[in-house]
């Protein structure tokens, strides 16, 4: 789960992170209040899930109230990197020295967090070669020591005050990362301002499979209406542009499903990983999801293995049983309980394909044939 | 021969008395696996499916020797019951639980590095050496003993390719699924290694996906094996995945993409599978069948 | 630094951990009150620093606050073990229906710290046999985790309610153990009561080397007034019974002359570690504290490594000209700067020895000849 | 050859710019001992007795091989500086500082058993292999060469000892001082381990003392050496030590008296010096010269 700007802002200062004076606002008059409260220059913010905002319109500068006002009315309801803005983030601007880069996240390879930090902080973060980046991996059972945060520190190359501060935010900022069952803690640009360090941005995303135990967090959402709809009954679902729709049971089986669909030519309406241990109710619901995107044809695509293949049969004769199904359904099933499965569908006048590539080249030929 | 686990390994099945537990304890034991015990905490001394249930590991270990674990257990308690596995002694610990949280997989993964253990997994449907032992959840019927490896990321991606390939009339050596969380136990690279010794196992399959760079890491250990590798690797035409800020795209450096992967393969000298069911015809033109 | 069982008590207290209500109590009339409040029988319990209370009358059992204050009477001002009781704790009498050991310690051989536990706890659990003791080392990157905590509940044999609360006390003690620098937390008896689980005594040591970073708790001293004063010169003295007082400058050189003196039928009158690297000043004072004991003799053993010898001489040569030496010194005098020390001594009319035996021999020969 | 440290170990200081650190630098260039380089934060490009200052050991080993480390740190900081000489790679960490709190101890210890580290002290006078390389504050004169190895728990002792030996004509090879704290790196196991392997040792002098139960150890494994040992154990009329409650009592077992150690030394075949300067008569009669 990502957070907003303001969010990971709050959270930094909840453990000290130095972050610049400012709050979130939903109206322009909200927005000119805040600025009249923090004085002087501010910044008005756009707040959304994604980066590259400054290079968008979404981030302007304001010397007065009023003029925040004027800034936060522009970005407020509009777009910005195509997503719509609901709010803005009013900050005092602060005097920048120099900018550099600092994240920790998870490093799949390694196995263990790793922190990333480099002299060259900004916009342009992702063109620094690789020998002006400094990667530390840390060890979850020993964390990160303040020999460790001297030590990329002097990486980075800062002295006096600045360096100081770095020493003091390295272990913190893992603090955050670990409690917070963070996958990533970014900051960027990480501000040296005088002698502060100031964190002018912040970017964190919290593993959705820690929040269970995160309480105290505002539950951001991120996906469309379907694919919240699909998430709530346990399974992934990303909407996509074609006009068949695909259901198969495993993220692999899902992805080579729409592989081969596009390998014969056809265009898959969407993305559902039915899990692999769905039951019946659950997978008469995903289908019901498929039907509200008005695809052409519905591929279904069921390797059983926890997912029995006589569930499936019955849920898709139970959905046609409760309403019209106006599309032709192509159905590939084998594995547990793969006969009794077959038996119910001829039963119920569906047509069942053992093979993946049979059932994928038909239900493209029936797309097509509107 | 086989990897990871044969027909000697000894099992428990942690959360062996659960719905899931209970069912693929019967499953396992159908295909041969030598399972010689459960554990579940307050039911120490109840019996399921024939099997004796220990109130944990430790216990079990009085009685048994024991080789191999299999987890069972919700994702809150996961981390608590691979380190129980690890610290008792158990050198293999499959864990099918899926959605535990990122920071248990890496202290998991951690401890078992530190007490010289195996992860396999999490979220993985687990390991079967055909014909010996099956761990975990797959079905029983396709895996039959064969020539050949298989290394995956996902699970019915797996069955499916190696219902094919036992269709086809090639059997499995032994089939590993590493599990499909950011963070895991072994890597393509620990798999193929194991297979390269292996003198059982003539050719290895290997399915991977788009996203990370354990594909392009396996590519420099394929250049060096004297086993043909067949790879599919799925989500060519997959919508993308979600990044993590600026940190992952350092971390990845432009690699995982599905053409960059298959480039990295194609170099290396294994032979890419456009599609699943290609798989087989590739394995037989390597291995001369 | 140990601490008072009411110290200890509240220290688990304020982790959570299960103890009798009460409270320390330093007159009869605050025992009488502490007893009132609590109602019902009372244990008072008198505060020193040893076990074994209850078999040396140092706990009496009141039925009102008058009993209770009367008890306290008893023993405040008295002596138990051989130590003034200057407080007691009064608290409530608690069923017991079966009696534990519990107790997390440093392991020097391994290096790690060990978990004792046993189903027989009590007054006698030296006696228990080794079998019936449980040992769980824990690794100090690890911490005890629930799944260890579940192993040794089960070891001693423990189910029910009394079961999930071993579970949940487990890791709290061992927090306690590792947050507060515990060198030792001791519960014996843990005594199950219904299904709980109570601290029916606390026996708590505090690392002196660890207190500089342990602020909240209060100071407690266990030393005699000479053994304070030499501690906060950085000297570690202990007081013995003889007539021959020793100075040296290491643990085991000190040991090893009062063995060389024993050995010549000598008997020290004390155990003097000046350190390693003492210089002049804290060499006069540790001088003078050997003067207070009025020995009949000094015996002065000097190996210097970081301790130069020609401060120990300069430091005799001061305190001989401040004040009266009233009894012989013998010194043995070699290392770091011996020629000088030597040459010092010399000039002040004093003898060196090089030889440890030599100097020992001397030193008792003059002890007796009085 | 020597144990641990020999002609060829560089070394660095670490708290090179304090009293101490400055005086000891100075002292083991003296002896010969390669220091190739000192940490200070805050001072690096400093030099100190024309050693270069370094900003910490990474950095150091930047521009040298380091295979040795110690240092002068003050307790409250000592955990952190072993911690980065252990992960930088030194694989020789001796720690000289006092009062470091036993916890942070435990970690010290268990973070080098994890990277292969060996500890010396904390609490120690420090090493020396006798003409080849001092690391610690033991003074210069004392230690020449020998045929005789000499371990032990506590400093000043070791001193006398050692220079006993060599008023009687009888050098050492190594000097190890395990430190004076209840946990250290080395037991007195480990070095007898090492002393048995080293071609040049002829015999072991060991130091030891009341309390614990390591020379009730070292006995169990001087039972099986080929070499002889000559024991010194100090205490015999001290008063005792502090007690851990029953705890100490439990681990003990009876153990740790004088009476006891000198059993159990006797028993295993060493020779018990009964006071310090009868060891060097002892050690001539067990090797014949």
């Amino acid at each position: 789960m990502k957070l907003y700007e303001y969010m990971g802002k709050d959270l930094f200062s909840s453990y000290g992170i130095a972050v610049p004076r400012g709050r979130m606002a939903s109206t322009p008059g909200e927005a000119a209040a805040v600025a009249a409260e923090i004085g002087g220059e501010v910044v008005v913010k756009s707040q959304i899930l994604s980066g590259k905002r400054g290079k968008g319109g979404g981030i302007l500068f304001a010397s007065s109230p009023g003029e925040a006002g004027e800034a936060a009315a522009k970005i407020l309801g509009g777009t910005v990197q195509g997503l719509k803005v609901e709010s803005v983030l009013v900050e005092e601007k602060i005097k920048i020295d120099r900018e550099l880069y600092l994240s920790i996240t998870v490093d799949g390879s390694a196995k263990k967090p790793v922190l990333i930090a480099s002299a060259s902080g900004g916009m342009d973060i992702e063109d620094v070669p690789d020998e002006e980046i400094i990667k530390y991996h840390i060890d979850p059972f020993v964390g990160l020591q303040p020999y460790a945060a001297r030590e990329i520190t002097r990486r980075i190359g800062l002295a006096g005050p600045p360096a100081g501060e770095m020493n003091r935010l390295l272990p913190v900022l893992y603090k955050v990362f670990r409690e917070k069952d963070a996958e990533l803690v970014e900051i960027n640009p990480l501000v040296i301002s005088g002698d502060r360090l100031i964190a002018a941005d912040a970017k964190v995303t919290i593993d959705d499979d820690g929040l269970y135990r995160q309480k105290g967090f505002p539950r951001v959402e991120e996906r469309t209406e379907a694919e919240q709809k699909a998430h709530a009954l346990g399974l992934s679902y990303v909407q996509l542009e074609g006009n068949i729709a695909v259901m198969a049971n495993g993220a692999g089986i899902t992805m080579g499903t729409l592989d081969t669909l596009q390998h014969y030519g056809g265009s898959p309406a969407n993305f559902l990983d039915a899990g692999g241990g769905t039951g019946m109710e659950e997978t008469a619901k995903a289908l019901e999801i498929l039907l509200e995107t008005n695809p052409r044809v519905i591929l279904i695509n069921i390797f059983g293995g926890i997912t029995r293949c006589d569930d499936v049969a019955n849920a898709l004769v139970k959905v046609k049983k409760e309403r019209e199904i106006p599309v032709p359904v192509v159905i590939r099933l084998v594995g547990t309980n793969e006969e009794i499965g077959v038996g119910i569908l001829k039963e119920n006048g569906f047509e069942a394909y053992r093979k993946m590539d049979e059932a994928a080249a038909k239900a493209v030929e029936l797309a097509n044939r509107h | 021969m086989a990897i990871i686990i044969d027909e000697n390994t000894n099992v428990i099945v942690q959360g062996a008395t659960g719905n899931q537990g209970r069912f693929h304890t019967r499953q396992m034991l159908a295909y041969g696996t030598r399972i010689v015990g459960g554990t579940s905490p307050g039911k120490g001394g109840q019996e399921v499916e024939g099997i004796r249930i220990y109130e944990n590991v430790f216990a079990a270990m009085e009685d048994h020797r024991v080789d191999a674990s299999c987890l069972f257990i919700p994702a809150p308690f996961a981390r608590d019951a691979a380190f129980e596995a690890i610290e008792a002694g158990v050198k293999v610990v499959v864990i099918i639980t899926e959605h535990i949280p990122v920071h248990d997989e890496m202290d998991i993964v951690n401890f078992a590095r530190q007490k010289g253990a195996t992860i396999i997994g999490p979220n993985t449907f687990g390991i079967v050496s055909s014909g010996k032992c099956k761990i975990g959840i797959p079905s029983n019927r396709f895996f039959v003993p064969g020539p050949v490896g298989v290394v995956a990321r996902s699970g019915t991606l797996t069955y499916e390719i190696v219902a094919n390939l036992t269709a086809c009339g090639i059997g499995q050596t032994t089939v590993v699924g590493l599990g499909g969380d950011r963070v895991v136990g072994l890597s393509f690279v620990d798999v193929l290694q194991k297979f390269e010794k292996d003198p059982e196992t003539k050719a290895v399959v290997m399915v991977g996906e788009i996203g990370g760079n354990q594909e392009e890491e396996a590519s420099l250990f394929i250049k060096k094996m004297s086993k043909p590798v067949v790879a599919y690797i799925a989500g060519k035409s997959a919508p993308p995945g979600k990044r993590m800020g600026h940190a992952g795209a350092i971390i990845e450096r432009g690699r995982g993409t599905y053409e960059g992967k298959v480039k990295a393969l194609k170099e290396a000298g294994a032979s890419v599978a456009a599609l699943p069911f290609e798989v087989p015809d590739l394995v037989r033109e390597r291995i001369g069948i």
